[in-house]
């Protein structure tokens, strides 16, 4: 009975999204006066930034992110607060299930070059298509890999939250400075430099390697909140 | 000026990221901090509702660059309406859980205050920008505070709760996508006064479906039926003070962008027609089903999710005065309300599934808490002189002006059923024995300070009904303004 | 500061203060008790004008007060018993807990009720309205029995009337943009007909609630007999006085503008005499005194209502002047039966008798005003039912009138009860501790006893100020003229002739009854209710044998029939079936959160389905 | 055509082919672990040639090209071997042509008995 | 009648609605708390590819103006549904993991993850 | 040359195509998990062949990261195969 | 792990490690950035230094001895033989997946390593997974055991000789 009504309702809704999309049309720009022109020539001109994605993500359209950030900044506290217990303390379980050795060396060498490369796709954010979460995705899951191959490895907690706090007071003090300096939050300060070198775009570089870092900070928070969890 | 609409979210968010340094070195700034914050946010939002009376609407540009291109703040008579309303209540929140039963464990209480702070920030967020996808940003961002907030006690059912709003609010949120790329792929922008400058440009039936959508999602955070089922639970297993600062403040957001969306952004008449039928309904149905709870909290939830109907209704009759209705009515819910929560937590403080059987006898033990309640329940039923019959008044007048003799009937009807169920338990407090052998908590100070604020203000309102009828009146009269609202941020008067 | 305002302030702040006070010291309370009832009434008897006005203008929606010669009637009664049952109430509330709260509603109620009669806007009328409604809810559960029934029912039906006209408010406000009386008056008939009739049918359905009329009168047993008796006397004097005040500005003012309105007289005058017939039944039915006497409130309020509703000159003049009275001698009863139960913990007939001797000015009180109630010459009483029953006469009303006579002598029945269960008949043992009750509880019945008497004698004492109400709102100035042209004093002349008859009656009265008090007095032998023994059977000790007990059976079996459909249990089954009906609908919320969601994907299809047609 | 382009087209064809053995081996091989064996060789041989080819191709990329090649011939026997280990561990299906020969079973009953 | 015609039309919509509808199916139906969870990212994800999808240009290409490419500004994809999703995905990601532990605590304190067996708070 | 591209990229579909039937069949997790791998590694190599073709550099950090998140996929699924998770 | 992390590690041995880190993530950077420009080798060589410094405990496999002319000789050794050897095997896998008949004999078997360090035995895991017919399956202690798709022999030393002496020999000159 429940299946019936959701399949029905499923199809209708279905028929008329399709119905939507399908009018829309699949590469086809309905607009004439939108503000994508505007970001691309922006973003060329005015920011010198190469990766357009970037300049939106983290100028045009940077009050976004700034939520965003805070979102998963949210998400970190919001699960550490949902599988909060009074004691912590080491499971026995990680000795049972030792990693393979071999996953172990091979982890430990590869550890810090995924990291290097993490923190390369954030600082070229504006260059290529990475960019501050990307680069912090990729440094987490670097954590990741050492925290399941390390079962007794453990992230040091203030070290993380120094992280995590340093880099969103930095992106949200360049944002006051750019308010106080300029009368607009996050507005440009710094020289915009030349289009497709590493300093280039002012301060957009600065604010994706302040996600990254956050973004780094609080994915390895959630991830070794959650590995811990049955401890 | 002093100040600007940006601080609202830049100070929070500077707040939240640094507490957690602070809190290593001085554990009681993470309650200390938030404090601080709210109390600015709300004295900001004060001056700058003073600005805003003498030289009109604040339109504040984000990192340089003008709207339609950068995102946008906007701090109107409207929004700073609620922008006030919502600091204050954030920080009287604030006020009554500075001592809270799990301070003792530290990083739970920083959590519980930080996740509050953002909470607030996310909703006056909802009702500043200007911006869609950025209000889609904040909405989620107020989610997320909410489920952490809501599964706060690890002991009760609050998980559920908790589950249950995610899970609405996860479907609401994917819904809320696609009708912002419906508009983004017809119009080619996300700000909001371009799409309501362009959105006669849009597809017919686009525009429907996309409202449609955009109605879906949002309802689920209004709490409108039948999206509201979480609602109830999250107001049950949430700590008390959250149950307050949801029903003052989160759906007050929500209801926000719903009246942002018919009023500004589409051009139907019939969607007003559709908010007075949804109002309707939910109210209704809450309030019958409020009738018969047997636990405090659920009762007060169904009874909020109700007054919100109520609320919708005011909004759907359309004109200055159904909005002037409507912004008496959220003004007072979010006072009274959270009044209701605040001292009904006391009255079955340490009972376990907080039936309404436990505030038997409270009277005796919890006199000022009592009468706080009472006054509550006495406002919130409207009878007068408390502030929660003006509200009443103006919707009925605001419907009668418009011929809506049966909507007016039925809300009266249902305003007797809410009566009833308000009365019994007063009637319990007062003049039923006290069985069970718990002591009953006193409140700390505190709380006792919040909560005799509210209680104040529901009185004064009572009397003084003027001391914001002007206030509701220009952010009535700014609401309806469309075109105003266009020009102001398109042309950037600053 | 105009004196009105000065009034309701002296008032309300009297009542917070009266409320703290307990804190400080018994005595200070009572006398600030007594003096926020007292100040007022000095102010009101010297300081306020007739059609003054006066504009509390710091609200949005801004409060006109002001004093019209009706209101400045009922006014007299409201103040004036205020006065009398707050020296009552001092000495009936003496030890009692709670006394703050009690005090603080009290006096909240009688400032309320003051407002209603300044009002000159319908929001201010309806905020003191409600003001007075939640005070009394709040005495009526004073005692903490029976309180989520008898309160809630109280109150619900008070919300059912005072929404009734809050809509009519709104609705008004709708079709002349004013919230004033005297606007609605002014533009009423230039309205459409449906609201024409829908108004008036919604304010007298917010009125008849206060003024208890059958189907909207099943709260009034239990909420008066349920709240102390020196509220009762307030309840029933005065209270139940403001919904004959709304009314008679209806009839008045409004239904003489319509044509269906004679309809609607007759109408509302049938249920009110439905309502006097039926609640006299039970009136006559009950052991308690309470209860016995709020039936009775029940069915004099229903002659009062007949008059107004008939709205002829006379029928007017008879509805006021009884209203007045009744204010009189049924709070001196209410104040009765209080001070009896003060003295001896309980007012059931059954339990109690022979007090004649051991409370003799509470009898003398009790006796005075049953007389009255009755409508025995030569007290108020009679006055006020010969006018009805003329005026009913005169307007063809003849089965009402064959009604109102049947009920009203019925009334004798149980007002021989009254007198009889706890005055007279043998003195028990048990009983024979019992004292006079304390002087501040005595005064005010003889106060009022001596109202009664005097007003018996001199009708026109009221008969002015009611004549200037009648006035106000239209009617013919018929001061003296009706009372001249009446079939009673046709027949003797004029009245100048009725007073030496009416001592007459009196004396002689009088005469027997103090014969009669001292020859029992003599002959009394005393047994105890023990002693009685029923066709030779020894009764067992716990059978109450008193002859109070089962009075009139063979009447009430008579009237059984009409008595058996009681209103109050169908409506509340009927409430008890929408409860039900809210118990099934709240399963709705069945805690599977994937129900709520498809609830939601539900949601999204019939609005996606039906969106086009919603928007246009 | 440079000497870089013709060798880069030939490292593109061969190691495409090999992908596609790698594939193959995936699909035809009889259990999980034959199935590791061919998937791990060809298609890290494969990627690596096509990868390779493409710097030559791209001479301007060949920094990048490398890391990523050595990525591959790193990272792609660490994940396999893990997997086996795993699977075995789960007692995944064996095939033998014969009978059994599995000498990893004496640490896996070692590690039952400590439980 | 032509848009329902148009192979690419349908390829990319199809899929992404498909996707979206595959989620909610599961999320409505399944009874395993996991799965739920499982069933919204899978929603998330069709949202996602469909938001991506709005903002694709015919034969465009990334909006990076890498060297080389400095002068395809008019045959870029739109760049701000990219920017969009970034933001969406994000999101989504803190929601699921967020929906994770809640799903963790319903088991701690149920022991089950039967959505039809977790309904103490009802009515 | 485009020829030798177009092979190479239609021989690498072939791949992908006999790698998803193996991830469609299993039977084990295992078996996916090892489909999926060989998946992610012939999807690099394609990636960086596409960034050849369409000559953008840019796209190879796509191709290596890609590779990077497919490895730590693999452990992840095998270690939860181990049920050491 | 654990005993390796908590060692006291001298000064030496510190900067040893760190400065092999250094060079050894500072060449991964020139990678990724595939690019000598001033700015990003500045930013680099920070970047670098940053985490080989963070990671000096922990996240390193050797020390600059490795830079040693002789090993270095035989790292290239090493690879030359690997390349070979994975050409072989890929041939190999080529037959074996092509021929009709599927020509395998799977089995699992066992031999001991001379090796000491951890991250030789995984380059000599990763080594014999990649060479003909042969899967490291674990590495228990100095036990190897291996998957070998066409098991010739089951005699662990005879096994070691077959599959893993070529790399072993090679593997402890190097480390
Ligand atoms: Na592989
Ligand atoms: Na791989």
């Amino acid at each position: 009975m429940k299946k019936v009504i959701v399949l029905i309702s499923l199809g209708i809704l279905g028929f008329y999204l399709i119905d939507i999309f399908l009018g829309i049309g699949f590469g086809v720009q309905h607009f004439t006066a939108g503000v994508k022109d505007l970001y691309l020539s922006n973003s060329k001109d005015t920011l010198k930034v190469s990766n357009v994605v970037t300049a939106i993500v983290v100028n045009f359209r940077g009050f976004d992110t700034l939520g965003e950030v805070t979102v998963l900044f949210l998400a970190s506290t919001a699960l550490g607060g949902i599988l909060y217990k009074k004691r912590h303390h080491v499971g026995e379980r990680s000795v049972l299930f030792p990693a393979s050795r071999v996953v172990m060396s091979g982890a430990k060498l590869l550890f810090p070059s995924i990291v290097l490369l993490g923190a390369y796709v954030f600082i070229h954010g504006h260059l290529s298509p990475g960019g501050g979460f990307q680069g912090g995705t990729i440094i987490a899951t670097g954590f990741l890999l050492m925290l399941l191959t390390y079962r007794n490895y453990s992230v040091s907690h203030n070290r993380l939250v120094y992280f995590e706090s340093l880099a969103g007071i930095l992106f949200v003090s360049i944002g006051l400075v750019g308010y106080f300096s300029k009368g607009s939050f996050l507005e440009n300060v710094l020289p915009v430099g030349n289009m497709n070198e590493l300093f280039s775009g002012g301060v957009i570089g600065i604010i994706y390697i302040a996600v990254g870092f956050k973004v780094a900070a609080e994915l390895t928070g959630i991830i070794y909140t959650v590995l811990h969890e049955k401890d | 000026m002093v100040g600007s609409p940006v601080l609202f979210v830049a100070i929070p968010l500077l707040a939240a990221f640094i507490i957690p340094l602070t809190g290593m070195m001085w554990k009681n700034s993470v309650r200390v901090i938030p404090g601080l914050v709210l109390a600015f946010m709300f004295f900001l939002s004060i001056s700058l509702m003073g600005y805003v009376n003498e030289h009109g609407t604040i339109v504040e540009v984000l990192a340089g660059w003008k709207p339609p291109i950068g995102i946008n703040l906007v701090f109107s008579p409207f929004t700073g309406f609620l922008t006030t309303l919502m600091t204050f209540l954030g920080f009287i929140v604030w006020l009554y859980s500075y001592k809270f039963k799990r301070n003792v464990d530290f990083e739970p209480s920083m959590k519980y205050f930080m996740l509050l702070m953002l909470l607030v920030t996310g909703s006056v967020g909802i009702v500043l920008t200007g911006d869609i996808f950025n209000m889609f940003v904040f909405i989620e961002i107020v989610s997320i505070s909410g489920y952490g907030l809501t599964s706060f006690y690890t002991r009760r059912d609050s998980a559920e709760a908790a589950f249950k709003f995610l899970f609405m609010g996860a479907i609401a949120s994917t819904f809320l996508l696609i009708a912002i790329m419906i508009i983004y792929s017809q119009l080619g922008t996300l700000n909001i006064a371009d799409i309501a400058e362009k959105m006669p440009m849009m597809d017919h039936k686009l525009k429907v479906l996309s409202l449609v959508f955009f109605i879906l999602a949002i309802g689920v955070e209004a709490e409108i039926f039948p999206l509201n089922g979480w609602a109830p639970d999250v107001y049950t297993e949430a700590p008390g003070p959250i149950g307050a600062a949801f029903a003052g403040i989160v759906v007050k957001a929500a209801i926000y962008a719903s009246v942002r969306l018919v009023y500004t952004m589409y051009d139907f008449s019939g969607a007003f027609d559709l908010f007075i039928i949804i109002g309707l309904i939910t109210f209704i149905m809450a309030e019958t089903t409020a009738l018969r709870q047997d636990r405090l909290k659920r009762m007060l939830a169904y009874s909020s999710i109700g007054q919100m109907g109520l609320v919708m209704i005011a909004f759907g009759i359309g004109t200055k005065e159904g909005v002037y209705a409507a912004l008496f009515l959220m003004f007072n819910h979010a006072i009274i309300k959270s009044l209701l929560f605040f001292s009904g937590s006391y009255l079955v403080f340490n009972k376990k599934n907080k039936y309404i059987k436990h505030v038997n006898g409270m009277g005796k033990y919890l006199p000022i808490t009592s009468v706080l309640f009472t006054i509550g329940a006495f406002a919130i039923i409207g009878l007068p002189p408390f502030a929660g019959f003006w509200s009443k008044l103006a919707i009925l007048t605001a419907a009668a002006d418009n011929k809506m003799v049966v909507l007016i009937a039925v809300i009266l009807i249902i305003s007797i059923l809410e009566a009833v169920y308000y009365l019994r338990v007063v009637n319990r407090i007062y003049f039923y024995d006290k069985k069970e052998k718990t002591e009953p908590k006193k409140p700390s100070l505190n709380a006792l300070v919040a909560m005799i604020s509210l209680g104040v203000i529901v009185l004064v309102i009572g009397f003084y009904p003027d001391l914001i009828s002007g206030i509701l009146d220009r952010a009535a009269a700014d609401l309806l303004d469309k075109g105003n609202y266009i020009k102001d941020v398109l042309t950037l008067n600053k | 500061m105009d004196i009105i305002i000065l009034i309701l302030i002296v008032f309300f702040a009297g009542a917070v203060l009266t409320a703290f006070s307990e804190k400080i010291s018994t005595l200070v309370q009572d006398i600030l008790f007594l003096g926020t009832l007292i100040v007022p009434a000095i102010l009101f008897f010297t300081g306020v004008e007739m059609n003054t006005d006066t504009i509390i203008s710091f609200n949005k929606v801004p409060l006109n007060l002001g004093m019209t010669p009706l209101s400045y009637y009922f006014a007299l009664i409201v103040m004036g018993l205020a006065v009398l049952t707050g020296v009552y109430t001092v000495g009936q509330m003496k030890g009692k807990k709670r006394k703050g709260y009690f005090y603080l509603n009290y006096i909240l109620s009688i400032g309320a009720m003051f407002g209603i009669l300044m009002s000159k806007d319908l929001v201010s009328f309806f905020i003191f309205w409600e003001i007075m409604t939640w005070a009394s809810y709040l005495i009526v559960i004073y005692n903490g029995k029976n309180v989520q029934k008898i309160g809630i029912k109280y109150f619900v039906m008070s919300a059912i009337g005072a929404y009734a006209m809050l809509m009519a408010i709104v609705l008004t406000h709708s079709l002349t943009g004013s919230f004033l009386i005297s606007d609605l008056i002014s533009g009423f008939g230039s309205w459409d007909h449906g609201m024409q009739i829908l108004i008036p049918v919604l304010l007298l359905v917010g009125f008849g609630v206060k003024a208890a009329i059958m189907p909207l009168h099943i709260w009034a047993p239990d909420a008066y007999s349920n709240s102390p008796m020196s509220y009762t006397a307030i309840f029933s004097g005065a209270l139940s006085k403001m919904g004959v005040y709304g009314m008679v500005i209806v009839f008045l003012a409004l239904l003489t503008k319509v044509p269906e309105g004679a309809l609607i007289r007759d109408i509302v005058a049938w249920m009110a005499a439905i309502t006097a017939a039926i609640s006299t039944l039970y009136a006559i039915k009950q052991d308690d005194a309470k209860r016995l006497l709020a039936f009775s409130s029940i069915g004099q309020l229903g002659y009062i209502v007949i008059g107004v509703a008939i709205g002829t000159p006379m029928a007017m003049l008879a509805g006021l002047f009884l209203a007045f009275m009744h204010g009189v001698f049924k709070s001196t009863l209410f104040m009765v039966v209080g001070a009896v139960e003060k003295q001896t913990g309980t007012t059931d007939f059954t339990e109690i008798t022979g007090l004649i001797r051991k409370m003799p000015w509470t009898f003398l009180a009790a006796l005075i005003s049953i007389i009255a109630l009755a409508g025995i010459p030569p007290l108020g009483g009679f006055v006020g039912k010969w006018m009805l029953y003329e005026s009913l006469i005169q307007s063809d009303h003849f089965m009402l009138v064959t009604l109102v006579f049947f009920s009203s002598t019925a009334a004798f029945l149980y007002c021989y009860k009254i007198l009889f269960g706890f005055f007279l008949g043998q003195e028990e043992k048990e009983w024979s501790h019992v004292k006079e009750a304390p002087a501040l509880m005595v005064v005010p019945m003889i106060i009022l006893s001596i109202i009664s008497v005097v007003l018996g004698t001199f009708p026109q004492l009221i008969m002015k100020p009611i004549n200037a109400a009648m006035t106000f709102y239209g009617m013919p100035d018929t001061y003296g003229v009706l009372w001249k042209e009446s079939m009673l004093f046709n027949k003797w002349g004029s009245d100048i002739a009725l007073t030496p008859i009416m001592y007459g009656i009196m004396a002689i009265f009088i005469v027997v009854a103090i014969f009669l008090f001292f020859r029992n007095r003599s002959r009394t032998r005393y047994v105890t209710t023990k002693d009685i023994s029923t066709s030779g059977e020894i009764p067992k000790e716990h059978e109450n044998l008193t002859f109070t007990r089962g009075f009139f059976q063979p009447f009430l079996r008579a009237v059984e029939p009409v008595m058996r459909k009681q209103i109050d249990k169908y409506m509340l089954s009927f409430a008890q079936g929408i409860e039900d009906l809210f118990e099934f609908t709240r399963r709705i919320y069945n805690g599977n959160g994937q129900s709520y969601a498809i609830y939601a994907m539900i949601f999204l299809i019939i609005l996606l389905v039906l969106g086009k047609n919603l928007f246009g | 055509m440079s000497i870089l382009e013709i060798l880069g087209g030939i490292l593109l064809v061969i190691g495409s082919i090999f992908l596609f053995l790698g594939s193959l081996g995936i699909y035809r091989m009889p259990d999980v672990f034959n199935r590791l064996q061919a998937g791990t060789k060809a298609s890290t041989l494969g990627a690596m040639a096509t990868i390779l080819g493409v710097g030559l191709l791209a001479p301007g990329w060949i920094l990048k090209i490398i890391i990523i090649i050595l990525f591959i011939g790193y990272s792609n026997p660490i994940s396999s071997h893990a997997l086996a280990r795993a699977m075995h561990k789960r007692k995944a299906f064996m095939y033998f042509k014969g009978e059994e020969i599995d000498a990893y079973k004496e640490i896996e009953e070692k590690d039952n008995t400590e439980k | 009648m032509e848009k329902y015609l148009n192979i690419l039309n349908i390829a990319i919509y199809g899929s992404a609605v498909l996707l979206m509808l595959i989620g909610l199916y599961g999320a409505l139906t399944k009874k395993s708390l996991i799965k739920i969870v499982l069933g919204l990212s899978i929603l998330d994800s069709g949202v996602h590819l469909l938001m991506i999808a709005i903002g694709y240009l015919k034969d465009g290409t990334a909006p990076i103006f890498s060297p080389g490419n400095e002068d395809k500004m008019n045959i870029m994809v739109d760049p701000i549904p990219q920017a969009l999703v970034l933001t969406a995905i994000v999101i989504g990601f803190g929601v699921t993991a967020v929906a994770l532990s809640l799903v963790i605590r319903l088991y701690r304190h149920h022991n089950t993850l039967r959505i039809d067996e977790i309904k103490k708070l009802k009515w | 040359m485009n020829y030798i591209i177009y092979f190479s990229l239609t021989v690498m579909i072939l791949a992908l195509i006999l790698s998803a039937i193996r991830f469609y069949k299993g039977p084990s997790a295992g078996d996916r998990t090892l489909a999926l791998d060989t998946m992610t590694t012939i999807g690099v190599s394609g990636i960086v062949l596409l960034s050849y073709m369409y000559n953008r550099y840019i796209y190879l950090d796509v191709a290596l990261v890609y590779g990077v998140l497919g490895f730590i996929g693999v452990i992840v699924i095998a270690r939860y195969l181990e049920k050491a998770l | 792990m654990k005993s390796d992390y908590f060692k006291k590690l001298s000064f030496g041995t510190k900067m040893s490690r760190f400065f092999m880190n250094w060079i050894f993530l500072m060449m991964v950077w020139l990678g990724f950035t595939n690019s000598f420009a001033p700015q990003e080798l500045l930013v680099g060589v920070f970047l670098t230094a940053l985490i080989s410094f963070l990671g000096i405990r922990l996240f390193t496999c050797c020390d600059l001895s490795l830079l040693h002319p002789v090993r270095l000789f035989n790292i290239l050794k090493f690879i030359v033989v690997f390349l070979i050897a994975l050409i072989k095997s890929n041939l190999d896998v080529a037959r074996r997946v092509l021929s009709p008949s599927l020509p395998i004999n799977p089995g699992i078997v066992k031999f001991k390593t001379k090796l000491t360090k951890n991250f030789a035995k995984m380059v000599l895991a990763n080594s014999i997974t990649l060479t003909p017919g042969t899967l490291t399956i674990d590495i228990v202690d100095d036990t190897f055991y291996i998957h070998w798709i066409d098991t010739l022999t089951t005699n662990p030393e005879e096994a070691f000789k077959e599959i893993a002496e070529q790399f072993e020999e090679i593997l402890l000159k190097i480390f």
